[in-house]
């Protein structure tokens, strides 16, 4: 296996070398990747999409597919992990979890795999939290939010965006739940509303390219004229919102489930 | 009022996205719902692909920028003759879904019902735009959906040894996603843009350089380690054979073929680039008739019936490479529409050896002989599936690959003619020895004898199959002239 | 930056890619061959990122005080889903290797090859 | 400077790599990955990307550190031989 790895890094290596050799010089304002569609994005884009940020722009208006398989992606991650069998992964359902008390083994599974779910027990996860830890995160955790909705917002703007809000608003549900216990973290998201949230970032593009086609003729178009310049910016919102929204209760419910609930 | 059109295509990459974010809220209290939710979905996203594969015939390719950014500013969505493949690959599932709502039942927890449904949306919305998109980078979002509820899927429903076999399938997939992922970023390096058809204009104008050929190569290599080729397969029986059976004939007859539909888009790509294209049509030709060689070989030595059919998948993939290697019109045409033949027979065979499972608790060629007695409507689809994939006239195989072979012989490479008969000599051995086993054995288990047919709502799927694999068998020239101008472009911009 | 004619920046990147793709394929630990996957990712964004600069450029955000020319959004953007798309791999393998150890007690490759 | 800096980011870059492939305590290399990320969140934020490089920090150095620490919580920390 050593030698068989070693000699796969160098023939990797020796190829790799090989081709970026034969790559335009970089840093050159008249290469091909400054010249082309890029170039456009810098000339017309603030023009063309009401954004400053010029990366934002391309994510959700000139390129917004790409972000909304992106979401789409991420959900299935959770799916995917709730798609694990219980007992090792926690919270299988992501409803309320039904009385399901028999667990029929599929035609794969063996007798074997009863029995280690039998042994394994739950972790242990009620490592007692220090009160320093617990003050602090009590103190931050407003300031932690409201920095969280400052990238959301100014995401046009500066750096930041909707995703970079998610995993913010996602840590703050992991340590907020870590402090005050299960119990009370679960009361800040109730479970009857979790389905919806986790959907919304799909959705909300889905919606808003949907709106888009409506007024542009184009999936997933956004108003150009000046005068529906508050339409167009209220789009933008709705599916940044739906992807901090629906990322962070992805973030938390991953947690969640990783950590064996 | 907009044009309809240019939501159509579009609509059916997101409605089935959109629809699985909804399966548990519509699922409820009552997990069955999320299979007829689901079914419908399927249902209409067949009608809007076979209303734009009737279009497509009408007016010929629809492209739609999304957004309304044309090319190469924004992404473009491009249905044209090779996305008919759109049309089956829909239809085969509202062929699986139905088949999953009693094969569920003693499967899977039914706390897990609308999961499972959730991943099998994201992964049928997932393939479809992966097959309409025409930009590079959304080509490798749309595989991430396609290969994470792959991943997922293989898992759902069996504790530690479906997840070893997941997890080596997602440690294979992930590589291969990120070759393609570093393909594409040297090819926006080299030319500035992710559109298709621009790279491949930019790409050709540009003198050639090893970085092309590099871009190239790691694109080719990645998916072919997607769609299995040999040497590239070990990850695949183990995640075919392991999965419920409607997931493994979701992975055997359509994930694979990301692969297959990757490869051509490179070979586009790589037309005008100044790569050696006479070179990667004779790798392609080799690991083609290995694949074939080896796949039949290795099936013929297992036991166990799914194990078969995962290894079959490896032959047949070396079918369409071949094709595809030979670069002769016949040969393609054959190819792109065995994509879709392989599909259906594939998903006929997994879905047939899945209710043989389910209702006898057996899955080796041992414990299951005698079982057409008990099962004989069940083991006829069985048998028509295993005639059609060793190609058999009339069935929907056999005209695949004897356009393939034709092509092989026009083009004056007969020896791989012979490769690809011989092949299909060694596949007629174990597919035999297989309905032997079921036809003319006697059973010698009791619960086999016991076994019954299983319920309607999975019997009739079956027989629908049954009779499509014959019906294209003997109308198999309509698939085949459909495809026929779009691969002859595609010959032509590669300079045959 | 060059180094013998070859960008040092690509030069390094390589090497991380190496790097991940060693752990990935010799190591045996299940863990440790994830973190390998991750090396390779990142340094392929890297690669992506770098390739977009351009020189004395600034960000890609129009605001006061930034100047043509800017670097190319578009390759920032593709890391972006990237590392999104790479995280939820992660978070599936992850619940993977959780699954397998609860079964088998290992997640060393070696000893799994070993048992059924 | 920036030049001369640029070289010092990209050594401890994969001085970084390497420990984390060699270290055998599972926490310490997720620990070690940890700090392979933020350092290339440095470079990018150098490279004219700081969107990338505050997702990276957050996702790619945050989140995904915590997801592994958690799945070694749950399985083994010591990586045998």
């Amino acid at each position: 296996m050593r030698g068989l790895g070693l000699a796969l890094v160098l023939v990797a290596a020796f190829t790799i070398v090989l081709g970026i050799g034969g790559l335009p010089p970089r840093l050159d304002p008249e290469g091909p990747v400054h010249t082309h569609v890029g170039a456009r994005y810098a000339e017309r884009g603030l023009e063309e999409t009401g954004l400053r940020n010029l990366v934002a722009a391309v994510l959700l208006v000139y390129r917004g597919f790409d972000t909304f398989l992106e979401v789409v992606v991420i959900f299935t991650a959770l799916v995917a992990v709730l798609a694990l069998p219980s007992g090792v992964i926690g919270g299988t359902s992501w409803r309320e979890p039904d009385a399901e008390t028999s667990e029929p083994d599929a035609e794969t599974s063996e007798s074997g795999d009863r029995r280690a779910a039998a042994v394994v027990d739950r972790p242990d996860t009620g490592v007692p939290v220090s009160n320093v830890v617990g003050f602090v995160v009590r103190l931050l955790a407003p300031f932690i939010a409201v920095f969280a909705a400052a990238l959301l917002y100014r995401g046009h703007v500066t750096p930041g965006g909707g995703f970079q809000a998610a995993a913010i608003f996602g840590a703050l549900f992991i340590a907020l739940g870590l402090v005050l216990g299960r119990a009370k973290a679960d009361r800040l998201v109730p479970r009857g509303v979790r389905p919806y949230l986790q959907a919304m970032g799909p959705l909300a593009f889905a919606l808003v390219g949907l709106l888009g086609w409506r007024l542009t003729g184009a999936f997933l178009g956004y108003p150009s004229e000046a005068s529906a310049y508050v339409l167009r910016e209220a789009m933008v919102v709705a599916v940044e919102v739906g992807i901090a929204v629906g990322g962070a209760v992805i973030l938390a419910r991953l947690f969640q489930a990783l950590e064996g609930r | 009022m907009s044009d309809p059109w240019s939501l159509l295509v579009p609509g059916l990459v997101v409605l089935p996205l959109a629809a699985a974010t909804l399966v548990p809220i519509v699922a409820g209290r009552d997990p069955r719902r999320a299979g007829s939710f689901t079914f419908g979905v399927v249902l209409l996203v067949t009608a809007m692909a076979a209303a734009l594969v009737w279009r497509v015939g009408e007016v010929g390719a629809i492209s739609v920028p999304l957004g309304g950014w044309a090319a190469p500013y924004g992404i473009e969505f491009r249905f044209d003759r090779f996305s008919a493949w759109t049309l089956g690959l829909s239809a085969l599932f509202a062929f699986i879904v139905p088949f999953a709502w009693r094969y569920l039942e003693g499967t899977l927890p039914r706390s897990r019902w609308h999961v499972f449904y959730a991943l099998l949306l994201l992964n049928l919305g997932g393939l479809l735009g992966f097959s309409v998109t025409g930009d590079l980078f959304n080509l490798f979002v749309a595989m991430e959906v396609v290969s994470l509820s792959s991943y997922a899927m293989v898992a759902v429903a069996g504790r530690g040894v479906a997840a070893w076999a997941a997890l080596k399938y997602l440690l294979m997939g992930s590589v291969s996603s990120l070759l393609v992922l570093f393909g594409v970023g040297l090819l926006f390096a080299l030319t500035g843009s992710l559109n298709l058809i621009d790279v491949a204009a930019r790409v050709a104008e540009a003198p050639a350089s090893p970085a092309t050929t590099l871009a190239l190569a790691s694109l080719m290599v990645a998916f072919m380690l997607k769609a299995a080729l040999f040497p590239l397969h070990a990850w695949l029986p183990d995640a075919h054979a392991i999965a419920p059976s409607p997931v493994s004939a979701v992975l055997s007859g359509l994930v694979v073929k990301v692969g297959i539909v990757g490869l051509v888009r490179v070979l586009q790509l790589s037309a005008g680039s100044g790569t050696d294209l006479a070179l990667v049509n004779q790798v392609m030709l080799v690991l083609g008739t290995a694949a074939i060689v080896m796949g039949a070989f290795m099936a013929v030595f297992q036991d166990d019936i799914k194990l078969m059919l995962a290894f079959s998948t490896l032959s047949n993939i070396g079918y369409i490479v071949l094709g595809l290697g030979l670069a002769a019109p016949f040969a393609v045409i054959g190819s792109v529409v065995h994509v879709l033949n392989h599909a259906l027979i594939k998903v006929t065979l997994f879905l047939a050896a899945g209710s043989i499972i389910h209702q006898t608790g057996f899955r080796t060629l041992r414990d299951l002989r005698g079982v057409a007695r008990v099962m004989p409507q069940t083991s006829a689809a069985m048998a028509i599936g295993a005639l059609s994939i060793v190609g058999i006239p009339p069935t929907a195989g056999f005209i695949c690959k004897w356009y393939i072979a034709l092509g092989a012989f026009e083009s004056g490479q007969g020896v791989y003619g012979f490769a690809l008969v011989f092949g299909a000599l060694f596949i007629f051995v174990y597919y035999v020895r297989m309905l032997n086993a079921f036809f003319f054995r006697p059973a010698v288990r009791a619960e086999v004898q016991a076994a019954r047919e299983p319920a309607w709502s999975m019997r009739a799927p079956l027989f629908v199959l049954a009779a499509l694999c014959l019906l294209l068998g003997i109308f198999g020239s309509i698939p085949l002239a459909f495809v026929e101008p779009a691969v002859v472009e595609l010959l032509a911009s590669m300079g045959r | 930056m060059e180094l013998f004619g070859f960008d040092l920046d690509y030069v390094a990147f390589m090497i991380l890619f190496c790097i991940g793709l060693h752990m990935l394929v010799v190591k045996s630990n299940l863990l440790k061959k994830l973190l390998g996957l991750n090396v390779m990712e990142t340094a392929v964004f890297a690669f992506i990122i770098t390739s977009g600069m351009v020189d004395s450029g600034d960000p890609p955000i129009l605001v006061a005080g930034t100047n043509p020319p800017f670097a190319n959004p578009i390759p920032q953007a593709m890391v972006l889903t990237g590392i999104v798309v790479a995280v939820s791999v992660t978070a599936v393998a992850l619940a993977l290797i959780v699954q397998i150890h609860a079964h088998y007690g290992t997640i060393e490759v070696s000893e799994l090859k070993e048992r059924p | 400077m920036s030049a001369a800096f640029d070289v010092v980011l990209l050594v401890f870059l994969i001085a970084t790599a390497i420990t984390v492939a060699r270290s055998q305590d599972l926490i310490a290399a997720v620990v070690k990955f940890g700090v392979y990320s933020l350092v290339m969140c440095l470079v990018w934020q150098h490279r004219g990307a700081p969107d990338v490089a505050i997702t990276e920090a957050a996702v790619g150095a945050g989140v995904t550190s915590v997801l592994f620490l958690l799945a070694i919580a749950r399985t083994e920390r010591a990586e045998k031989r």
